[in-house]
């Protein structure tokens, strides 16, 4: 499973994007992220509060609750600000 | 028709707005934001998500002409670094119909606020740092809602 | 500041909008109404009340810096003969805020429809014929009473 | 006073403008019109339909029940159709 960081999400996390293969007892994005966040310092202080972060699954936004099961490529990353 | 263009070029309204004229409506509405200095704002770095921000404009264009009778959508959206005065983003609407074009035009700007992956980065004062989301923002894209 | 011009020249959106966003604010909305080839039409001519005209326009553009921050209204309107495609009509809002240019444009073409002092008259199969007023530019024009 | 026409009204009563002095019980557009329509054929063709009219005295619009004393310039024209 591909994953990329975007904004300071990236910045914390260190890398813009890595391949990870999680448990299978990660069902849902929010789980994914629990379990990433044991990876590093890094990633533990990019994920500290769940609430500013957002998620894509496959390229399209998901809710954190979003199942993640056969997924290719998950985004994780702050509220958008474009435009 | 619908074109969607994310690039770190400058953005060429007289073109855009060209090509909308071209598609044969009788009524072109559009709007341009550009990077403000406000605050002493050196420099914006606009990141976004590739393929992924290209997707999400490309859905967007099409719920608008799904909503409303458009003969063309554009949206022009820059990214990587920019100085103040310089333009972010184009939208451009052409209808048969005033309202149609003016509506849509104003739907894009507001759903592409909330809707698009991309992440503004300010230097004031030589120091860096990402732009908050705006509640703002998320209200005027629920209006559209329906 | 206001920007009024009715000429017969035709209109130059690329410099008009170059100077909405030379007028500092963040965000550029903007109308152009194009003369539509619709049911044949072979040209179009555009009469005016010369000094009402100019004067309903000014004072439609005061009236939405007064509901609205703007930091720019322009209001161009083409008079004379042209041809389907050619622009009859400019109209673009500068603001701090994306919402206000955005519905201070709408504003302003649709009270320009029914409060300045212009007529169309149509050439269809060589015959000329003066247009009739919509009922819907009236109803346009009253939802922004308030 | 002058009295301008636009569009068909205009071409109707077959001149631009004209100065004109009517009499001191024309009080209003609407017994100003009455009046201009006996100038001439065109004049009555122009004004048959006085709920097809606009009006405009010293270069702001106006109703047809607009007092036109003091007035130095009187317009009457079709509904607009501009932008």
């Amino acid at each position: 499973m591909r994953i990329l960081y975007f904004a300071w999400v990236r910045e914390r996390v260190g890398v813009a994007e890595e391949e990870v293969t999680p448990p299978a007892d990660v069902a849902d994005v929010a789980a994914l992220i629990d379990w990433l966040a044991t990876r590093s310092d890094g990633h533990r202080a990019a994920f500290a509060d769940p609430a500013r972060l957002r998620a894509a699954v496959d390229q399209a936004f998901v809710a954190l609750d979003a199942p993640v099961a056969g997924a290719r490529e998950v985004a994780i990353f702050p509220p958008v600000t474009g435009g | 028709m619908i074109r969607i263009t994310v690039s770190p070029d400058p953005i060429d309204v007289a073109a855009e707005l060209a090509r909308l004229e071209t598609d044969g409506a009788g009524a072109v509405a559009t709007f341009t934001g550009l990077v403000r200095g406000d605050d002493g704002v050196e420099t914006l770095e606009l990141e976004h998500y590739p393929g992924a921000t290209e997707r999400a404009l490309e859905q967007l264009a099409r719920s608008a002409c799904a909503r409303w009778p458009l003969a063309a959508a554009t949206i022009v959206h820059r990214v990587g670094a920019m100085t103040p005065g310089e333009r972010i983003v184009f939208v451009g609407t052409a209808s048969a119909h005033r309202a149609a074009a003016l509506e849509a035009c104003a739907y894009l700007i507001d759903r592409l606020k909330t809707d698009a992956p991309f992440w503004k980065r300010e230097t004031v004062g030589g120091a860096a740092r990402w732009v908050e989301a705006r509640a703002g923002d998320a209200t005027a894209a629920t209006r559209w809602e329906s």
